[in-house]
């Protein structure tokens, strides 16, 4: 945090430590600019090599960093913006962070590639806004200080609209301004809760512990003050505050309504990015803020919050049963997949966290390639419907595989990484309950070693389970009336060779017409490096799993003191609590 | 709060995470799992550089036949104890200290490892053998589709392969898991192997769906062991239930807590999902849209054992529950009667064979219910063989006659040229499957009927799986009677004119065979239309080639020498199958069985577990007193008996007689007097029974009553939800977003748009603002 | 008033008295509302920006007044600053004008309403 | 206020002003008696300035009363801006815009800020309202033979006079009370700038001393650390070093002091610097904006652009075809 730390003659590696993230941010920028000044016709090619080299960067910062020391934020570089407020642009990434920045950069060069033909018009607005947009939201995931990360969290929103209002479907302008609203006015109340929690440090007495007493938004000081010296009125209100923008982000379930809309509006490439990377915005707010900041909260709403997951799975999945748009089938199916992803982090422990954590990854890559392959056929037939096509596997083998591929991915078959992921929220649901040890479910005086503290249980688990029926339920049937069945083709699409001849659709390109039938190299390009992503997620989990231990187990450790310290203003041991929990928060604070 | 810390301390002091001391297996165990995955991958391959010959069924058949020699290198090794395998870590977590000091250490393991028993090597060494067989027979019977959907066809038959080895070789419930579902996703991909035929991709999603749900039983069955004892490998499992196996011993079930009772119950939810047992049985008819090899394979003879295995596999916690084993045991009888019934009634033989298939797999629930895992095993094996025979056959008959499976359109296959291997075959399956005397089949079936009848309290599930023995020799020699034997005629089925342009179709099905359209009026004018064609001399049926008739010769032969399982080898009553078995943890000595009694001992209600004791390792529970504590010290007063004789020795007759007559009613309803093919004696008599044969030929509308309780107001909810969503979910939220619109819309007058409007307003502004300071300014 | 001797009283005359400077502060104020009348009431164009200018000029002349009875410079610098801008609003403003004037053949402001709600 | 003006002729006055300036606001019905309304609004103007006076103790430099030339040029500029809005000519508002920048620059003149007063007159009278001027001539619709003379209605009717003209005075009676009263309050900010800047000056001192022949032969003004002339202020004295090396004191001559245009000078590039260049920029792209707005604009649709474009290519093909 401090940049005094860092050695006094850094030399080239530390440098480039140092300016690791910011460069990951800066790379995407700079070509942003690249891509504004150069001509339309190598702003595809431009913006391609921006995402590859943002993506090289990725990989080097994923080479340096230290997996072994997962839960420390690494990489660590401040740099001064207004210190009279004790804003500072502070960067630092722990493994979630650098998890989700790998995936962000993974996606980007998939999007590029998905829209190179799909994106005629306007190609350097385009592709500036993507690159913007990928700069974002890697800011998002690197901040460590609060207002850069609501800078970048909201600056995500800009380059989407644009996206979203220019080159989306019909209906593109509704669905933009409903996006930006809805998903604006959530984040100014968390913004409103983080400044709440920020004002309380600002008015605590000096010296209580680091940077108490003085403004600042450093996340780790303001993470302090919100868990250790808020009461629990206080947290259930920041939480609420908190929760306010990201679960309109997730999104949960009330709050959905904007998802379905703009993903059946929004081009291919936007749709992937906002289930891959901008949903996950949402959730990983939730890991970073929601439950550190305010875990005595937490804990308490816990079944609320896991509740309103579970009507999210069943409630969107079975609406995904009825829908004919396959873009929107796809759309409500993310709803009931991040209500798992939430119920983990509603579980408080660890395989509950380590399987929410892998499955903002893991739904990144499988609805990614979801929506790509419905981008795929949108651009040969122009339709989305599924009265209108089916039985493309007879026009479309290879798409159809990756069709079925991927949707096994997002069912949750073994194997596949969405399973892993799956499973392990429902586990930790299954688990996390007081009651396996106070015998309400018949274990009374046995020991029950595979157990956890917690407020949900078996009940949350089997009923969030039955969504995985639901899920097969859905994306079976639509497999089995897209993939599978007998050939069936909008009417200006007839015949065998429809793909090679100029149609009179009036969102027919000059380009489109000349895509085959079938998938070409560069689609396939886009599609592979996620199928093997999610085999091998599948098969080999346990890298990440390694690497999210860290921060995992920090994440429990301070549920744990919460659970046993009762925050501050409960009668009696106050004052007693406040100490024990400042001392057992020392060392840690010492250690970063 | 503080209770479950201190609580949870308690349990990692008290019981210590065990370290039974397990043998390292062998590593080539692993190149099982493996060369079918070399399969998958050489048959992408194939589909990628598109190529045309039969290469990748070759290719598979290699494959799978080296898994076959190294299952066969497994068992010639195997040992009495389990042995493990270690792959590498799969899902792994931990957390806690491990020194305790804050909170208790904990795990979850789920590595890709193997499990390796008797058990696992017995289920392998079919299920390998019988893939190696039956890729051989699919690389003729698939031949029409070389080059479109061949690679496709073996690359799922080859996953297939790995994940049933998953299945059974695993070395924790989620690696079981996995292969559990990964049966279910090729079962999936090859229902819905024909996916231009709609009812072949809607078979395909029933059979995953439904199979989803069992699969959710099974996970809560996972999570809940997890919970409980901490692990899912099922070493740990086994050692960690050691206390309440003792107790269960002592009949002391008040002792087990009432969540360890319920694992079993959740996993046999999974069992019956995967095993096509009620109520979850309906999407095993259907799949037989699949190829006919697919179907001998996975929804015949290895996938739907998997149910089988699980409970097998888990049954010393079975054997935890008051509940599990009677639920098991009675979901099995009435699924094997309710099975033959509409099997009974059917008309299409590979649907007629599919029902079988689930009788017979109720059967298998049944001998597990009632306490012999060994008879259950045996079963399988026995089933896996000739239902596979008979499967084949099927295929073969349908391959020749462009899909026709209508009993009612073919007769006197044996007399035609090149069909006597197919007639043979048909002819051993059949004798197997009814429990003719001295088959495979029969000492199997005896083992189930017979174990009923000694164990207490089951004797109803004996009578039930004897009236179904009998009912299965009717419909099975029902098809021996009108198909292979008989006058000779023939019928082409509905493929032979898309044969020439669709060839890829190569034994796509009618799907006549159900469905309301079926009754007899249709049919007959079904019959004179394919007669034209066959007297037209356009249509000759084609005998099988070589490679069927290996197989199928190969599988006769096979099938009657598992009769040999029963004698071989000397000593061992129940011959090497439960051999096998009593080296697994699905060991079980019912204190009951007559053949626990070593011969000559005095008090063999002890001597059994004592001797078993020598032969397996101390963990595996060997033996467990029923409900009675009273049984252990008398087994013999509590034994059941077969009206009063000696069941195991009594049924030897008993059942015989019942397949005879079984077989005799067959005879004289459908072969005796029968001059065509369409019409028998029984055509006569079915008028008598009212609507009851329509009703089981519509399989007592269960399809319907589950549509109309399950699908329906599903449907119907989703229907409401998406209105729910757009009107109420997405109204409240507009109409947030319309209150400012319509305060907007209040002031929005003022807006003119014209610039003296906004100066006028401005000045106003100013002096009012000025006019505010000019009062506060007064003096 | 101060009576110590300072350089500017050399060459600069004395400080305003107040009343002086009301004087001109009025001068100022009826300037400034002149010019507002007129871009209220006046439709022209044009004639709207000179009275925005007039408007400028008051300020200008309140300044200059303040800045001498103050004796500080700041005030005229500021005047300065005034001049630019509206210099650069002329440039701009001016510019504006014939583009409208253009598409509408007419300099009345009456005709642009586009921004009505 | 009292002592400034009489509140009740205040506003006396802006009401007769208001009626006044409202007549004098161009009409079209009927006859415009527009000379009648200028009469009326001066009679107010004068008002307000006869009281001023008498409240002053005086006219025309009596008393507190400024001179007579703040009494002409206030007038003029008035009246300038009166007929400003009242003219319905365009080109002859911005001349009396004209005028009444050459009044302001009197009363400027009056204030001793010389270089504010022709920089005014430069900038405004001489560079904005020519453009002014430009404008008004493009911007005017072609006479017809007919109505050679005739006013376009925008011009020859105000909009909504009455209202318009009571609200300005309302805020001129607000406004003018507030200044009055708040005038006697303001406290006296009366640095010595001049001062500090004549000693940031050594070389002005210098050659001052020079001309008027007091410097000694090769004698340099002593400067402190700062650059700053040691001046004694109450003696008008200024430290010399001569070139023997002694230091004397030098009397300053009685003429030399800090102009206008140097203090403002000072003000502005050392105090201000950043603010120059602020305004420099917005000069630029005033510029820039006044180029692109005023660039003649067509627009054209997809077609005509791929036209345009291969009517460019042809052209050029063409172009590369003659000269090879």
């Amino acid at each position: 945090m401090n940049p005094d730390t860092t050695a006094p003659t850094p030399d080239a590696a530390s440098l480039l430590d140092q300016w690791m993230l910011g460069l990951l941010v800066l790379v995407p920028l700079a070509f942003a600019l690249v891509v504004a000044f150069s001509p339309d016709k190598r702003a595809r090619a431009t913006a391609l090599l921006g995402t590859l080299a943002a993506g090289l960067l990725t990989v080097v910062a994923l080479a340096r960093f230290s997996w072994s020391n997962g839960a420390a934020f690494q990489f660590e570089h401040d740099v001064h913006w207004l210190p009279s407020l004790g804003i500072s642009v502070s960067m630092g990434a722990d493994s979630v962070s650098m998890l989700l920045v790998a995936l962000t950069a993974l996606l980007g060069p998939i999007c590029v590639l998905a829209s190179w033909t799909a994106i005629t018009e306007r190609v350097r607005l385009y592709f500036v806004s993507f690159l913007i947009l990928q700069a974002a939201m890697v800011g998002v995931f690197i901040a460590r200080d609060i207002i850069f990360f609501y800078i970048c969290f909201e600056f995500t929103l800009i380059p989407m609209y644009v996206l979203v209002s220019q080159w989306g479907s019909t209906e593109r302008k509704r669905a933009a301004t409903t996006f930006f609203l809805y998903t604006f006015t959530g984040s100014v109340i968390t913004l409103a809760g983080l400044v709440y929690v920020a004002w309380i440090n600002a008015g605590m007495a000096p010296g209580l512990y680091a940077g108490s007493g003085s403004w600042t938004f450093q996340i780790a000081t303001l993470q302090i003050t919100a868990s250790q010296h808020m009461t629990l009125s206080q947290q259930s209100w920041v939480l609420l505050a908190l929760l306010a923008g990201f679960a309109v982000k997730v999104p949960l379930f009330p709050v959905h309504t904007w998802l379905p809309l703009t993903h059946t509006q929004a081009p291919t490439a936007g749709s992937v990015i906002l289930a891959g990377v901008l949903l996950k915005l949402g959730t990983y707010g939730i890991f970073r803020f929601a439950i550190p900041f305010c875990p005595d909260a937490f804990m308490h709403y816990a079944p609320v919050i896991a509740t309103l997951c579970i009507i999210g799975i069943l409630y969107g999945g079975l609406i995904c049963w009825v829908q004919e748009d396959v873009k929107k089938l796809v759309a409500y199916s993310s709803v009931a997949h991040l209500g798992f992803c939430v119920l983990g982090l509603a579980a408080l422990n660890v395989a509950g966290l380590q399987g929410s954590i892998l499955y903002m990854i893991n739904h990144g890559l499988s609805t990614g390639a979801l929506f790509l392959l419905v981008g795929f056929m949108y651009e040969r037939y122009h339709t989305r419907s599924m009265k209108e096509i089916g039985g493309l596997a007879a026009k479309m083998p290879v798409w159809a595989t990756f069709m079925v591929f991927f949707v096994m991915a997002s069912v949750g078959l073994p194997g596949l990484n969405g399973f892993v992921s799956e499973f392990l929220c429902i586990l930790g649901t299954f688990q996390a309950s007081d009651k396996w040890a106070t015998g309400v479910w018949g274990s009374a005086g046995t020991a029950i070693p595979g157990a956890t503290a917690g407020n949900l249980g078996p009940w949350y688990a089997l009923v969030a389970g039955s969504g995985v029926i639901v899920a097969a339920m859905y994306l079976l049937i639509m497999v089995g009336k897209v993939v599978f069945g007998p050939l069936k083709e909008p009417a200006g699409h007839g015949g065998a060779h429809g793909h090679d001849e100029h149609h009179g659709h009036e969102d027919a390109h000059a380009t489109e017409a000349h895509l085959p039938a079938d998938l070409t190299a560069r689609e396939i390009t886009a599609l592979l490096p996620l199928a093997v992503a999610c085999l091998v997620f599948g098969v080999f989990p346990a890298p990440l799993l390694s690497a999210l231990k860290g921060p995992v187990d920090q994440t429990v450790a301070l549920i744990d003191t919460a659970r046993q310290i009762p925050p501050p203003g409960t009668p009696s041991t106050q004052t007693a609590a406040a100490d024990l929990r400042t001392l057992e928060h020392e060392p840690k604070e010492a250690s970063r | 709060m503080t209770i479950f810390s201190s609580l949870s301390m308690l349990a990692a002091t008290a019981a210590p995470k065990p370290m039974s001391p397990i043998l390292s297996g062998p590593p080539e165990a692993l190149l099982v799992l493996a060369l079918p995955i070399l399969g998958v991958i050489l048959c992408t391959l194939c589909a990628i550089m598109r190529v045309r010959t039969r290469m990748p069924a070759f290719l598979t058949v290699g494959c799978l036949a080296a898994a076959f020699a190294i299952t066969v290198g497994l068992y010639l090794k195997s040992g009495p104890a389990p042995v493990i395998t270690s792959g590498f870590e799969w899902i792994n977590l931990s957390w806690g200290d491990s020194a305790g000091e804050n909170s208790p250490f904990h795990q979850f393991i789920a590595n890709f490892s193997l499990y390796l028993d008797a058990l696992t090597v017995l289920w392998m060494l079919f299920v390998t053998g019988l893939a190696t067989l039956i890729a051989l027979y699919a690389s003729e019977y698939m031949s029409g589709d070389v080059g479109t959907g061949y690679c496709r066809f073996f690359a799922a038959f080859n996953l297939f392969v790995f994940s049933m080895s998953c299945l059974v070789m695993g070395d924790n419930m989620l690696m079981l898991f996995l292969g559990w579902e990964g049966v279910g996703l090729c079962s999936y991909l090859l229902i819905g192997y024909f996916y231009k035929k709609p009812s072949a991709v809607e078979a395909a999603k029933k059979a995953f769906i439904l199979n989803r749900i069992g699969d959710l039983g099974l996970l809560m069955g996972i999570c809940l062991t997890y919970v409980h004892f901490g692990s899912i490998e099922y070493r740990d499992i086994f050692a960690q239930a050691q206390p309440y196996i003792d107790a269960a011993k002592a009949g002391r079930y008040s002792e087990i807590p009432a969540i360890v009772q319920l694992i079993p119950v959740l996993l046999a939810v999974g069992a019956f999902g995967k095993s096509a047992q009620l109520p979850l049985y309906v999407w095993l008819p259907d799949a037989m849209e699949g190829p006919t090899p697919v179907s001998a394979l996975i929804h015949a003879a290895t996938m739907v054992t998997a149910g089988v295995y699980l409970v097998a596999r888990m049954y010393p916690l079975f054997l935890l529950s008051e509940i599990a084993l009677p639920l098991v045991g009675w979901v099995g009888a009435l699924t094997a009667l309710f099975a033959a019934t509409i099997g009974m009634a059917q008309f299409d033989i590979k649907r007629i064979m599919a029902y079988s298939t689930v009788s017979q797999l109720g059967y298998m629930f049944a001998g597990l219910g009632v306490l012999t895992s060994t008879g259950a095993a045996f079963h399988v094996v026995t089933h896996a063989f000739f239902k596979a025979l008979l499967f084949l056959s099927c295929g073969a008959i349908m391959h020749g006659f462009a899909g026709q499976l209508d009993l009612r359109k073919l007769s006197g296959l044996r007399r035609m040229k090149g069909w006597g291997i197919v007639s043979l075959g048909m002819l051993v399956g059949c004798l197997n499957l009814a429990g003719f005397p001295f088959t495979s089949g029969f000492f199997s079936k005896d083992m189930l009927i017979g174990e009923a009848f000694v164990t207490p309290g089951t004797a109803p599930i004996g009578w039930i799986l004897l009236l179904t023995a009998g009912l299965t020799a009717y419909y099975t020699f029902r098809v021996f009677f009108r198909v292979i034997v008989g006058p000779v005629h023939y019928e082409p089925g509905d493929e032979l004119h898309s044969a020439h342009e669709e060839h890829a179709h190569g034994d796509s099905h009618n799907e006549h065979a159900h469905g309301d359209s079926h009754n007899e009026h249709a049919h007959v004018e079904d019959d004179h239309q394919h007669h034209d064609h066959g007297h037209g001399g356009h249509f000759h049926p084609h005998a099988p080639g070589w490679a069927i008739n290996t197989v199928l010769l190969t599988l006769s032969v096979l099938s009657l020498a598992a009769s040999g399982l029963y004698f071989v080898p000397t000593g061992v009553h129940g011959g090497a199958v439960p051999a096998m078995v009593d080296r697994s943890s699905a060991a079980y000595q019912s204190p009951f069985a007559h053949h626990a009694i070593p011969e000559g001992a005095g008090d063999g209600g002890h001597e059994g577990p004592d001797h078993a004791a020598e032969t397996v390792p101390s963990y595996v529970p060997t033996s467990i007193a029923m409900e009675d504590p009273h049984a252990v010290e008398h087994p013999h007063e509590n034994a059941g008996t077969f009206l009063g004789w000696d069941p195991h020795a009594v049924l030897f007759y008993v059942s015989g007689a019942v397949g005879f007559i079984g077989i005799f009613v067959a005879y004289v309803l459908h072969y005796a007097g029968r001059t065509t093919a369409a019409t028998a004696r029984a055509d006569a008599l079915l008028p008598m029974l009212g609507p009851i044969p329509r009703w089981a030929q519509h399989k007592w509308y269960v399809d319907e009553f589950y549509n109309l309780v399950v699908r329906v107001p599903l449907l119907a909810l989703a229907h409401t939800f998406h209105l729910i969503d757009k009107l109420l979910v997405d109204g409240l939220v507009r109409m947030f977003g319309a209150i400012p619109r319509w305060l907007g819309t209040l002031i929005r007058p003022t807006q003119s748009g014209e610039l003296h409007g906004y100066a006028a307003g401005m000045a106003t502004g100013i002096a009012v603002l000025l006019f505010i300071v000019f009062m506060l300014t007064l003096r | 008033m101060n009576t110590v001797w300072t350089l500017a009283q050399a060459g600069y005359p004395a400080a305003l008295p107040e009343a002086t400077l009301a004087h001109y502060l009025f001068v100022s104020a009826a300037m400034f509302v002149i010019g507002l009348i007129g871009f209220l009431t006046r439709r022209n164009l044009i004639i709207m920006f000179l009275c925005t200018e007039l408007m400028f000029q008051a300020a200008g002349i309140a300044l200059v007044s303040f800045s001498r009875f103050h004796m500080n410079m700041t005030g005229q610098s500021f005047v300065i600053f005034i001049v630019t801008v509206a210099a650069a609003e002329a440039a701009m403003a001016l510019a504006l004008v014939v583009l409208l004037f253009r598409k509408r053949e007419s300099l009345d402001a009456e005709e642009w309403t586009e921004l009505k709600g | 206020m009292l002592q400034y003006i009489h509140p009740l002729a205040l506003y006396a006055a802006c009401g007769i002003g208001a009626i006044g300036v409202c007549i004098a606001l161009p009409r079209r019905e009927g006859k415009n008696p527009q000379i009648l309304g200028a009469v009326i609004a001066s009679l107010a103007g004068a008002v307000v300035l006869i009281s001023m006076g008498l409240a002053a103790g005086g006219f025309f430099g009596a008393g507190l009363s400024p001179s007579i030339y703040y009494y002409v040029f206030a007038f003029l500029a008035l009246g300038a801006s009166l007929r400003v809005i009242t003219h319905p000519r365009p080109v002859y508002a911005a001349l009396y815009f004209v005028l009444s920048i050459l009044a302001t620059a009197g009363l400027f003149l009056l204030l001793s800020a010389e270089f504010m007063a022709f920089a005014l007159v430069i900038v405004y009278a001489g560079a904005i309202l020519i453009t002014y001027l430009f404008v008004i001539m493009l911007a005017t619709q072609a006479p017809t033979e007919e109505m050679e003379n005739a006013l376009t209605e925008y011009d020859a009717s105000a909009r909504e006079p009455v209202v318009a003209t009571a609200a300005g005075f309302v805020l001129l009676a607000v406004l003018s009370t507030l200044l009055f009263r708040g005038v006697q309050d303001l406290p006296h900010l009366k640095n010595n700038a001049g001062q500090s800047l004549l000693a940031e000056m050594p070389r002005k001192i210098e050659s001052g001393l020079r001309a008027s022949g007091k410097l000694p032969e090769g004698g340099k003004v002593i400067t402190n650390e700062k650059g700053e002339a040691t001046i004694d202020f109450a003696a008008r004295s200024v430290q010399v070093k001569t070139a023997g090396g002694e230091t004397v004191s030098v009397q300053l001559p009685a003429d030399m002091a800090v102009s206008n245009v140097e203090m403002v000078g000072f003000n502005l590039l050392r105090d201000h610097p950043g603010s120059i260049e602020i305004a420099g920029v917005i000069l630029l792209m005033a510029m820039l904006g006044a180029v692109v707005l005023s660039r003649k604009q067509v627009q054209l649709d997809e077609d005509a652009k791929e036209r345009h474009a291969k009517s460019l290519a042809a052209e050029f093909a063409q172009g590369a075809e003659t000269n090879p």
